[in-house]
């Protein structure tokens, strides 16, 4: 087990996020286009920017963890493990999706990878988070589950009951808060007078960190510990990671409510190029062996949009099934 | 066979089905040591401990969500919610996750999950404590919906809630807790999905939900009196409902009758008129007649909330009304 | 006239109002600035000001409540829930506070505000953003409820809502929020309560709601062709419905057949067809039918979504049916 | 205007506040012999015990000012003005009721008064206490709305909601949890980890404060305070009051979850004697005074009692009423 102290990275973990961080960033990249194409039906809601949360807290869950994602959780999805192929297949609506075309972008579900589903109700995701850990608890399985939710969604009425309910009981389960500044068009502090979500840990006499959510090192040291305290008995934790959305709030949005230059200041902090040089300074990834892990990542993404693309469509009568088992 | 109470019948269902697997849980405000708010969890987290009967704070939207996780990772909860009338603080998490989860999901999970709850009104509980609001689970997809009106019929089909796969809503009645009746001693399972007929008529059908059960049997015994024969029929499970039940009884008496606490308008009455008027209308040989409360609030006052109920009265009544015999 | 988009009707009926009344006010996330989701305040910020115009957290519940207690209080609030697929959230606050709190407290006060949501599918925005819940409202008296079709019928029933001094959920159709229609220049108020004929007919009635009105209508075209004239319905309001106006339609055509988006049972169209088995009984000279979606949530895919919903086609075949020119 | 620092009742506020504490415990008193006398029917919570807070909190609010009460509120609203007639009435669910006998307890309203109404469904009385602090502020009537509450409300969403709505648009409200350490017949170390409400004031960066609720001078510092705040529009109070119910959650309820031992603590700790006493020390009322007040009261409470029992019951017809305007 993890000692929360200053959990750092492992050359294969670190190798590992790096890796998913770029998958992410490909995979919502080729999402923009095809979404621009015509290729995707529905509404999009892309994390470009948000990719060090998902893919940090993903590397340090078992198998069998689960995550609760939200509707700007195909990284949360990827990073738990869920088949690029199969979410895209599922973007594209095809039968082949991980849901079988029923659910869409704001439905991604991979229950085998421990994926618990996106979900297109903010904050509706974790008070179903609190359930898993509580059937975790009940059976005894060791499992941790992650719960993704965004700083607009820490105002509404199901999350409040939710982080309550969670350490009342002392339930296994990591609030992870992707504090991206804005919910929809609007910023946060047109929707709380606090602008720390962790603040609210209190509240439920759990503890409550905030940390640079462009940066994996920060992120890691304080997931490993919230997870590891999930998973020895101890209760949730909020973990707040402040971060930014390169693109709209869904895809279309002209973003006409948020500053250039705060866009500007963000990019400049780039997660990716961030943890590289990380990395580098640890030499543990070579220039070649990076251009190697960017092509690599490059084909899953094409294999995955092929794969969408050649996908048969659902049949119509399809949509009769599934409503009852 | 042996008699018991509507709210015994209800907590031994619960100790019956948690023994029989541990996979069941139970959560609620107040379910554990109180026993519930009416009783019908006594006894069980003395039995199966703090971990699998489970007291909530007031957070409706989390106990819900709760069930919802707990059923999606290998469990089996049932939920008590205190009254329906309070289901609107967690309406989200079960139209939009519990009903469609599995859906929008693509048939990856099963959500093996009860909700109990209970309607009605005639305790002078006020506007917030005394609705019937089974119509709007009704119309939801992805739920199935039981209301049950005897002993017999509540430790049967919560049982059989119980071991479906599917989130069933099970709606009690608060009024018919205190009422006794022949339960059969040992395993008894009532199949979802399944009309019953309380009892055999041929002149008019009255087809009556929960409590109105008895107040149309009341009827019934009014109009055998005036020589008039009287079929009621309990749906039993509202959600699917038993259509061809509903059918074959207007097929044969030709006369059509619905009788429930909740109101009229898109009520389930509504929707067996509907079936009737779409596959049955052939047999139709009078107007249809819902028999319901006004379309208020439920009052307070006892001077007000008794004449607003609807009971074998107006139920004879309306009947009266179908056959043409309008006093 | 002068063609106005739906989406604009909608705005400019709130401007209208927001000048007319400066008791008038606008909540909801993202109404500010952004001017919705949709568009539909969009400039009203800039003209009336942060402290009429209200971006809200996303807490719906507050939303909600806040509007029902500044209703109380001599206000007259217009709220806006983002998608009627999330009503859910704040549905306590709508059916135990907003519709209930003039009768429980016997009159003291008016509730003057209105709710504006938007329903419908057909943009693959998956299950829980396309759904069509308009009759869980029509079942709760003190509500009323709306549901325009036209650009005209939404700035005047809008308006009309406005000055109404009772909570009036107005339903408005998202993939309607584009279509161009001529709405009359100047003050146009639709009034409650009063159904519309979008068509003259003489061989069968459809009643349909919001967007299935103009299905309806290409569905009267279709069957023109083939010598069948078709009357369609358009209740407008919901609750009260149009009674009358459903009834003298079906005693001219003798046939029936109600569409809708929303789920069959216990929708709006198995309250019209109770409605006449219970009052047009002897008009009917065929069996009732509704067209409605499968009993299943919204599928996101366009390839289930397309057939999933009701269309042109299948209202013309529904008729041809109750026509007994089954082909 | 009163300066929050350390305000104290004058002479005739604490004898007001006094004889309020009186009124009420008579009133729900009387309501119990009445209720198992069969002549009160439904549900009825009532409030002995925790008399100060209501009387305080309402001996310095104006006429126009409101009050937002909960399904224990009898003395909420009698605090406020309500007449003691006319809400006796209405628990005898007669037509002279202040609600016509269409709500009963839990449904007592009385607008003239600024009685918002008692409500029925716990949590859900905050946001509409959010709506009128609204209304003050658009219509700037200089209004204060209290929305009371109980420490199981407290884990609410819809509580949660309306706390941070009023806080990000500074409201004048106070909200006023009146924590007795049970919800129904649980204690509160079930419900939450946090076991003072006010802590919570924090996550909504809203000041908070707990003050003995069976202390009036305390109490009234601490209110007067809060009120003062939110009139000039600084924006929301968290003021949570300990207390404690001396009957059981509804009429009826055999209390066996309650250790006895408790109870007679907290008896001990009653707020009216303990305030007496504070009078007495003041020479603010000597005791032929108290006796004569004692008197008043019965005699008010009686009356009441007789309004309530001689008046008629509603004609079953106004069911149908006032559904709509
Ligand atoms: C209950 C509910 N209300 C409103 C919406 C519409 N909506 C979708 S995303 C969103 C903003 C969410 O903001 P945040 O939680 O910060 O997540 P982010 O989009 O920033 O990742 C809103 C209001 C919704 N989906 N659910
Ligand atoms: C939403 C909701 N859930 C449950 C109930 C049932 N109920 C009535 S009072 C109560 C306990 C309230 O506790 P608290 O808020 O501490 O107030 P107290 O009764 O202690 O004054 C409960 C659970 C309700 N009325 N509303
Ligand atoms: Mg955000
Ligand atoms: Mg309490």
């Amino acid at each position: 087990m993890l000692s929360g102290a200053a959990a750092a990275p492992t050359r294969e973990q670190a190798r590992a996020i790096y890796r998913t961080m770029h998958l992410i960033r490909r995979f919502e990249e080729r999402v923009a286009e095809c979404f621009a194409a015509g290729e995707i039906p529905g509404f999009i809601h892309l994390s470009t920017g948000q990719e060090a949360v998902a893919a940090t807290v993903g590397a340090l869950l078992r198998p069998d963890d689960l995550v609760s994602a939200t509707h700007r959780g195909h990284g949360q999805c990827l990073a738990k493990g869920a088949d690029p192929a199969r979410v895209m297949a599922e973007l594209f609506g095809r039968a082949t999706g991980c849901c079988r075309g029923k659910g869409g972008s704001m439905h991604l579900c991979d229950l085998a990878r421990g994926v618990l589903g996106t979900n297109g109700v903010v904050g509706a995701n974790l008070p179903i988070a609190v359930g898993t850990a509580l059937a975790a608890r009940v059976r005894g399985t060791g499992q941790v589950t992650v719960a993704f939710f965004g700083d607009g969604a820490a105002n509404t009425g199901a999350a409040h009951e939710a982080l309550n309910l969670a350490a009342v009981w002392s339930l296994p389960v990591v609030f992870v808060c992707e504090n991206n500044l804005y919910a929809e068009f609007t910023p946060q502090a047109v929707h709380a007078r606090v602008s720390r979500i962790a603040d609210r840990a209190p509240a439920y006499g759990m503890p409550g960190v905030t940390v640079d959510g462009n940066d994996v090192p920060a992120l890691f040291a304080a997931a490993a510990s919230a997870i590891d305290v999930a998973r020895s008995g101890a209760g949730p934790t909020l973990l707040e990671a402040m971060t930014y959305r390169y693109r709209g709030h869904h895809e279309g949005d002209p973003m006409s409510y948020r500053p250039r230059e705060e866009l500007e200041a963000w990019r400049a902090r780039d997660p990716i190029p961030r943890f590289r040089a990380w990395l580098g300074q640890r030499g543990w990834l070579a220039d070649e062996e990076d251009a190697r892990l960017a092509a690599e990542v490059q084909a899953e993404v094409d294999r995955a949009t092929e794969f969408a693309r050649s996908s048969p469509w659902p049949e119509p009568t399809a949509a009769l099934e599934d409503v009852y088992a | 066979m042996p008699e018991t109470r509507y709210v015994k019948a209800i907590a031994d269902a619960l100790a019956e089905e948690m023994a029989r697997d541990e996979r069941v849980i139970v959560l609620g405000e107040d379910v554990g040591a109180p026993g519930g708010a009416f009783g019908a969890t006594r006894g069980l987290v003395q039995r199966f401990g703090k971990d699998r009967v489970r007291d909530t704070p007031i957070s409706e939207s989390a106990i819900v969500g709760a069930a919802i996780g707990a059923a999606a990772s290998g469990l089996r909860p049932v939920v008590e919610i205190m009254f329906m009338d309070f289901i609107g603080t967690c309406w989200d998490q079960v139209v939009n996750q519990m009903a469609k989860m599995r859906y929008m999901f693509g048939g990856q999970l099963r959500l093996p999950l009860v909700l109990r709850t209970h309607t009605g009104a005639g305790l002078n509980a006020g506007p917030q404590h005394s609705g019937s609001l089974e119509a709007w689970a009704v119309h939801v997809p992805g739920l199935k919906v039981v209301m049950p009106s005897t002993p017999a019929d509540v430790k049967g089909l919560l049982k059989a809630a119980i071991r479906d796969d599917n989130p069933v809503l099970v709606v009690e009645n608060k009024t018919l807790y205190a009422m006794k009746g022949e339960v059969p001693a040992g395993e008894h399972l009532v199949p979802l999905g399944r009309a019953d007929v309380k009892r055999e008529g041929r002149d008019a059908t009255v087809v009556a939900l929960s409590r109105m059960v008895h107040e149309a049997l009341r009827a019934a015994e009014l109009l055998a009196a005036e020589g008039v024969s009287v079929e009621v029929l309990d749906p039993r499970t509202l959600s699917p409902l038993d259509r061809e039940a509903v059918l074959a009884s207007v097929a044969k008496t030709g006369r059509l009758v619905i009788a429930h606490e909740a109101w009229g308008p898109c009520g389930v009455g509504a929707e067996v008129a509907a079936l009737v008027a779409e596959h049955g209308l052939a047999s139709l040989r009078a107007p249809v007649r819902r028999v319901t409360p006004p379309f208020t609030p439920v009052p307070f006052s006892p001077a007000m909330e008794k004449a607003w109920l609807p009971g074998a009265e107006r139920i004879a009544a309306a009947v009266r009304e179908v056959l043409g015999r309008c006093a």
